[in-house]
């Protein structure tokens, strides 16, 4: 990284301060806390896909020893408010516990309170509940014709969106170009599957009218959430932010969850748990992601230049809408992916089907486009006998393109994809591997290369509910940060959001560390709870590193311009004549004239008689951040300005399949990753090899997959497959540093990196594969015997 | 019922459910919260102790089964507060974990291995973490802490757990 | 995830598990418990007591009975592993047994219990069809045994009386020019596979085969030994033809099975496929290859 | 999951002993897997109350058999539902009798529905565990046959 020079400790490789927490296993997690009296709350979850609760017989259950409660939704219905969703559907509603009739197999219909887990689980067994089949709909294309089985009626169709955006001359376009094609890309349903499920500890003190949480969250807005749908204010929700999150990458929104259990400590009068079990978590946890299908058209030209594009992207939400349908909104703010495509149709439709519900997952929305996008740029290539890389070549937006504004609106902030994609090839050669690849088919493999060119839009705002839902008109999504300093000089700066892994104490650390010049280990990070903190997001949208970064940046900078205007004003200077370096403040003129850390700080604390007149006294300062680029709502046509920065990422592997058993393998996998300014190299590495890993799980393993009368199969780790350590590849990142210009280190995001283009990357790779059989795939994930059984077709075929 | 349990070089004597895991014991009866639970069906390896040093899923042992083992959790092999093991401190030199979940497991795992195999491989590494799941890493970082750790405890003549 | 409420036991040998199990119909072995718990977990199974056999010292050893060798049921996986008699012995089985869970679960697990839950994708119910293993039990009146291939008869189920207790396993040791050949395929390494093949075979002086068994795995309810394929590769020099041509045939008229993973086509295909590459393993093998794993 | 259910049986016993055994409770609760009651709830519609045990797997299920399309002694519709810890399920299959020199033949054909938890978690062996029900059901029943008249 060239650019480090720049930077005391920010690009430098530190330790992450939390790992030390975690090695000896006191993280602090949601099941770790122990809160006195604490009763345990257990699930009955409807077996159907559809059914009427025509009764619900809790005799048995309460009258087992230690069970204290039996809750049904008409009764949770009675006393919350449903849960919040995004876009206008009140005929939709949310709620917490299945009313009059569930939606789903998994889907929540009574929960049980006992004093323990195990005691709550033999009551829950004990419920018995009278259901009427009804019928039901798990195909989105079946869900959005007209005589579908409808999953709310009062809704009237099982259609949540439908919304066309028309950016540039897109009929010109398409009649310009001389060539066209048509593709349909599937999504497979799969999402991000922490290993620690989803958990809530709430308690209610009456007494003081507040209810404690501690959750595993990374929710927007969670307290807000919580207050509505329980009926109090908001100041009487006191979410404790210093819970160590057991991963997230999106899922972690468990509301429904915390408005049962805040509901159940306020009814009952003690604190209440609900840690999801595995089963729970996998089919009624509404945590599955995106099932999508894409039908992507495009117009391009003999020399491969794609000129236009037309996609159809329709999703598969489940059962219930929270803010999912959004996952198809932030894929406009890079719908044209890193290539200059002048104009764009894109239609965007939700529907409802009886399956789980489902979260934001890693990305929200714009991995699955990738591979939509990518997969169309190697069929171009492919229908005009030109190789992938040159037609990615020929469309690559140039860094002097930059800033570039795409048909949707947004400003991609700067950028040089070429010059990163010959560092890749630098490292390791385009032709060399391709001969790889064609001595391994000489032997009998079936080998491809797969290529991908993918952008993270990161720094996260909400401009997306406004462009899906006019009536939102959301346009801040802020991050804080507070810094003060003790009496003794000691520096505390605090958070307020959970984290799940992102290292964000260390960066908050390391860039107040930066901006005074002192070591980023003096600098406590701590996260106080909602109640003592300032508005702040949460870890999505891949923005923390903008906008806590930022917003601990812009705190530093006000505390060192409070220390400088101490110190000149204590050394008798104009404060443009003080210079602060390193905790002191010096005379610019003078250098030996200089006063302490230790003095500013006794000046600040107990001597106001030194201080500038009408400065207030005591170091704290705070910053609260506003998207850089942000505060926009949409065009009437619908362009808007959606994230701030574009990460760039390339990828280039080697996919081997024995014909005989359809199981590809990567063979070698090297990316190339632009994520502007690294702040911490050793957590920007991790995500980004995390994120792969996640990519090759979507790519080949991980599906929800239903049987056709609606049970979810895979509800275990035994068919819901996580990649293991055999499954990753050793990869090998090639970096490059193109700072933004909107950024104040000129960081972005990496929070979603490697997941964006690997999963794209992989199916490229295995239908480079199966070229030569004369046969593509197009479903994720890309299952062996799925692959085995077209190969042994296709083989068949070719010998007779 | 009555079981004993040695735990971290400590006898303990216990009243517990047959049904109660081994897991749900250290971590609610013990209060050894370093152990995690995961899938609660053997896949994950989150809740990996040592039970007479070996790696094993303490959510697939009842605690009636364990009585009589010796029991090793993460906290087992922290040499005290502040102070990491070798192995602990190449885990946060190297950054070999994220949301720190699956972590405490990881190390157990790493501990046995080189307890048994001083200089393992890359492929050995792999093979002895792949019981275990991160949805964070990818492993790399991972397996470059079980390396790292390897390579110093060898050039520093500690035993492992030391 | 807790299982429900049950008793436990730990007898103190087997004649004492036999009463017990006698005793209540309810009542289930554990051994490792690697496969049982997570039924027990997911309340798939509610065994009203457990006895635990997993201490008692008569039930695990690995014995060397000259053209045996015998397992107590109790033996764990992970002391196979390490095993210098089955690897010298018995190198099928050291060949499968790194494919079994992981070695966290190998640490538990044990033969016996393996072999008890009858998982079509077992590998070592597979090594125990291909080899024609024994299978010992004692109830609490009577002892007895049963062959492996008659042993298992469906997923999950097998001839075990009720109240039986399985306290033995026992594996011919073949002589002479022997060779071995194990395969499987699955998603990820570590899960059920897809479908899994063994074949052991002796090979006389000139080098055809004077003695062959293949067996196939988790792709119908239980393992398959393919009979009509011995008999006709027996006496020949395995040519790669030759096996291709027999395991498929042998192969054909199977009724597979089908899941979330794998068709059932595919697994009758890629049983066949494995099958034949393992009886390439094991010719290999036994020319004085090394046996791959 | 759906499941196929079909296929053929002989008995040594003549069509009307077969046809008397299939409507006859007593027979039937001796024959359906892990029945421990059956409870007249009007013409040929029962109460069920099984503990079906395969190996470890078990659980307790409360559900419905009737019997329908009757036309003796040769043909019957019959339909089971039930549900209880372990999920849920629903099957229904016609069977005809048809008289064969030493005994009778029985053909049947259907089509069965597992839902909840063992769908969820156990597709994998779900079908070969049916089919061995199905096999002990007809085990049973040449049992009775074989016994004597009451």
């Amino acid at each position: 990284m060239s650019e480090t020079s720049r930077f005391t400790f920010v690009s430098t490789q530190r330790r992450v301060r939390e790992d030390r927490r975690f090695v000896v296993g006191k993280g602090n997690f949601v099941a770790d806390i122990d809160v006195p009296n604490m009763k345990h709350v257990a699930l009955v979850t409807c077996p159907y896909p559809a059914a009427r609760i025509k009764s619900i017989d809790k005799n048995a259950a309460l009258a087992m020893a230690g069970v204290h409660y039996v809750l049904d939704g008409a009764e949770l219905a009675q006393g919350t408010l449903p849960l919040m969703t995004g876009l206008d559907t009140p005929n939709v509603p949310r709620r917490p516990l299945a009313v009059d009739i569930a939606r789903y197999a998994g889907e929540w219909v009574v929960a049980v309170v006992a004093d323990s887990r195990a005691l709550a689980e033999d009551a829950a067994d004990a419920v018995r509940i009278d259901y009427e089949k009804l019928p039901f709909v798990l195909d989105a294309e079946m869900a959005m014709e007209k005589d579908s089985v409808l999953v709310h009626q009062a809704h009237g169709s099982n259609v949540l969106l439908d919304k066309t955006f028309t950016w540039g001359e897109v009929d010109k376009d398409f009649a310009a170009a001389p060539r066209h094609l048509k593709l349909r890309v599937k999504w497979g349903r799969s999402s991000t599957v922490p290993i620690e499920t989803f958990g809530v500890v709430t308690s209610w003190d009456p007494w003081r009218e507040i209810l404690d949480v501690w959750a595993s969250i990374q929710m927007p807005r969670y307290n807000d959430q919580i207050g509505s749908a329980l009926k109090v204010p908001v100041s009487s929700v006191r979410v404790h932010y210093d819970v160590d999150v057991g991963g997230s990458y999106g899922v972690k929104r468990g509301i429904k969850h915390t408005v049962l259990c805040g509901y159940l400590s306020r009814r009952l009068g003690f604190p209440v748990r609900l840690i999801e079990d595995r089963l729970e978590n996998m089919r009624g946890g509404d945590a599955h992601g995106p099932e999508r299908l894409f039908d992507v058209e495009a117009a391009y030209g003999d020399d491969g230049v794609i000129h236009s594009m037309k996609m159809r992207a329709l999703e598969n939400v489940g059962a219930y809408a929270g803010r999912s349908p959004f996952q198809l909104g932030k894929p406009v703010g890079a719908i044209v992916g890193p290539y200059r495509i002048k104009s764009v149709q894109y239609r965007a439709v939700a529907v409802v089907t009886n399956k789980t519900t489902q979260e934001a997952v890693r990305g929200f929305g714009q991995s699955p486009t990738n591979v939509a996008i990518e997969r169309v740029v190697d069929e171009v290539a492919n229908t005009l006998g030109l190789d992938p890389m040159d037609v990615r070549r020929r469309n690559l937006i140039r860094t002097e393109d930059f800033p570039y504004t795409i048909p949707s609106g947004t400003t991609y902030d700067s950028g040089d994809y070429l010059a990163l994609i010959d560092k890749v090839l630098a490292h390791t050669s385009y032709e060399e591997l391709k001969k790889k690849r064609d001595a391994l088919r000489a032997q009998g493999m079936l080998a491809g290369i797969g290529i991908a060119a993918a952008l993270e839009p990161s720094g996260g705002n909400a401009t997306f509910e406004a462009l899906l839902n006019p009536n939102v008109t959301t346009s801040t999504f802020m991050d804080s940060c507070r810094i003060a300093v003790d009496g003794l000089g000691s520096i505390t700066a605090t958070m307020h959001t959970t984290s799940s892994g992102q290292g964000h104490e260390t960066l908050v650390g390391t860039v107040i560390g930066e901006v005074l010049g002192l070591d980023p280990e003096l600098v406590r990070v701590v996260r106080p709870d909602s109640l003592n903190s300032l508005p702040s997001g949460t870890p999505v949208g891949s923005r923390m590193a903008i906008m806590l970064g930022g917003a601990a940046f812009e705190a530093a900078q006000k505390l060192k311009t409070k220390l400088t205007a101490i110190g000149a004003h204590d050394l008798g200077i104009p404060p443009e004549r003080a210079v602060y370096e390193r905790g002191e403040v010096y005379d610019r003129n003078a250098p030996d004239k200089r006063i302490k850390w230790a003095d500013l700080v006794q000046i600040a604390h107990r001597n106001y008689h030194r201080m500038p007149p009408d400065m207030e006294p005591g170091l704290a300062v705070s910053h609260v951040m506003q998207v850089p680029t942000g505060g926009k709502l949409p065009t009437a046509d619908g362009r808007v300005q959606m994230y701030p920065c574009t990460s760039f990422e390339f990828h280039m592997i080697l996919v081997t399949i024995d014909p005989a058993l359809g199981r590809p393998e990567i063979a070698l996998y090297r990316i190339g990753h632009d994520c502007g300014t690294v702040i911490n190299p050793k957590i920007v590495r991790g995500m980004t090899m995390g994120g792969i890993a996640h990519g090759i799980g979507a790519a080949l393993y991980e599906e929800f997959a239903y049987d056709p009368e609606g049970q979810m199969i895979a509800q275990s780790f035994m068919d819901y497959l996580l990649p293991s350590s055999h499954e990753v590849p050793p990869v090998e990142i090639i970096h490059q540093v193109t700072p933004s210009p909107n950024t104040v280190l000129g960081q972005k995001g990496s929070g979603e990196s490697g997941y964006l283009g690997a999963p794209a990357a992989i199916a490229n790779a295995v239908n480079d594969a199966l070229k030569p059989l004369g046969i593509s795939i197009n479903t994720l994930p890309l299952r062996a015997s799925v692959l085995g059984d077209m190969i042994a077709e296709a083989t068949a075929k070719k010998a007779s | 019922m009555h079981v004993k349990l040695s735990v971290n070089g400590q006898a303990h004597a216990l009243d517990v459910e047959p049904r109660t895991t081994l897991l749900d014991t250290l971590r609610d009866t013990l209060k050894l919260t370093g152990a995690h639970a995961g899938c609660e069906h053997g896949v994950c390896g989150a809740c990996t102790v040592l039970v007479d040093g070996v790696a094993v899923r303490s959510c697939l042992m009842f605690a009636p089964q364990a009585e009589g083992s010796t029991i090793t959790t993460v906290e087992g092999v922290t040499p005290g507060p502040g102070e990491l093991s070798p192995i602990q401190d190449a885990f946060c030199e190297t950054h070999g974990m994220q949301c720190g979940y699956c972590t405490p497991a990881m190390v157990l795992v790493a501990h046995a291995l080189l307890a048994d195999n001083p200089a393992p491989t890359r492929e050995e590494i792999v093979e002895a973490i792949s019981g275990n799941i991160c949805r964070c890493t990818g492993y790399a970082q991972i397996v470059e802490a079980i390396a790292l750790a390897a390579e110093r405890l060898r050039g520093s003549n500690r035993p492992v757990g030391a | 995830m807790k299982a429900a409420p049950f008793e436990y036991s730990r007898p103190a040998d087997i004649d004492e598990a036999c009463a017990l199990l006698a005793a209540d119909d309810g009542a289930r072995v554990i051994a490792g418990g690697q496969t049982l718990v997570p039924m027990m977990a997911m309340r798939l199974a509610r065994p009203t007591r457990l006895i635990d056999i997993a201490r008692i010292a008569e039930l695990s050893y690995i014995r060397d009975d000259g053209d045996m060798l015998s397992f107590g049921s109790g033996t764990r996986q992970c002391l196979m592993e390490r095993d210098t008699l089955v690897r010298t012995r018995l190198p099928l089985m050291a060949c499968a047994i790194p494919h079994i869970g992981h070695a966290a679960t190998r640490a538990r697990g044990t033969i016996g219990g393996s072999l008890a839950h009858a998982d079509p994708a077992a590998e070592l119910a597979l090594v125990a069809v291909t080899l024609d293993a024994t299978l010992h039990y004692k109830t609490k009146d009577e002892s007895g045994e049963l062959p492996a291939r008659d042993f298992f008869i469906g997923p999950t189920i097998t001839a075990l009386p009720m109240g039986a207790c399985l306290s033995a396993v026992r594996f011919p040791v073949w002589q002479g020019k022997v060779g071995v050949g194990f395969h499987e395929v699955n998603a990820r390494a570590s899960d059920f596979a897809f479908a899994s093949a063994a074949a052991q075979v002796e090979l006389a002086d000139d080098g055809t085969a004077k003695r062959i068994a293949i067996a196939v795995g988790a792709i119908a309810d239980v393992p398959l030994r393919l009979d009509a394929a011995e008999a006709q590769l027996t006496g020949t020099t395995l040519s790669p033809e030759a096996v291709r041509e027999a395991v498929r045939a042998a192969l054909a008229d199977i009724e597979t099975v089908a899941d979330l993973h794998a068709s059932a086509e595919y697994r009758r295909r890629v049983a066949a496929t494995l099958a034949a590459r393992a009886v390439a393993d094991a010719r290999a093998h036994a020319l004085g290859g090394r046996h791959a794993r | 999951m759906k499941l196929d259910i079909g296929g053929e049986e002989t008995f040594d016993s003549p069509i009307e002993r077969v046809w008397s055994a299939l409507n006859d409770p007593a027979v039937l609760k001796q024959c359906i897997p892990g029945c421990k009651d059956m409870i007249t709830q009007g013409d040929d519609r029962y109460k069920l109350v099984l503990a079906l045990k395969v190996a470890s797997v078990g659980g307790s299920f409360e559900g419905e058999i009737s019997l329908s399309e009757k036309t003796p002694p040769s043909q019957c519709k019959i339909a089971v539902s039930g549900s209880g810890s372990l999920g849920n399920g629903t099957g229904i299959a016609t069977f005809s009798l048809t008289p064969q020199p030493a005994g009778t033949l029985m053909r049947y054909g259907g089509e069965g529905e597992i839902g909840g938890l063992v769908a969820g978690v156990g597709q994998r062996i779900l079908k070969g565990v049916a089919k061995h029900l199905i096999g002990q059901f007809f085990t049973a029943l040449r049992k009775q046959l074989a016994a004597p008249v009451s």
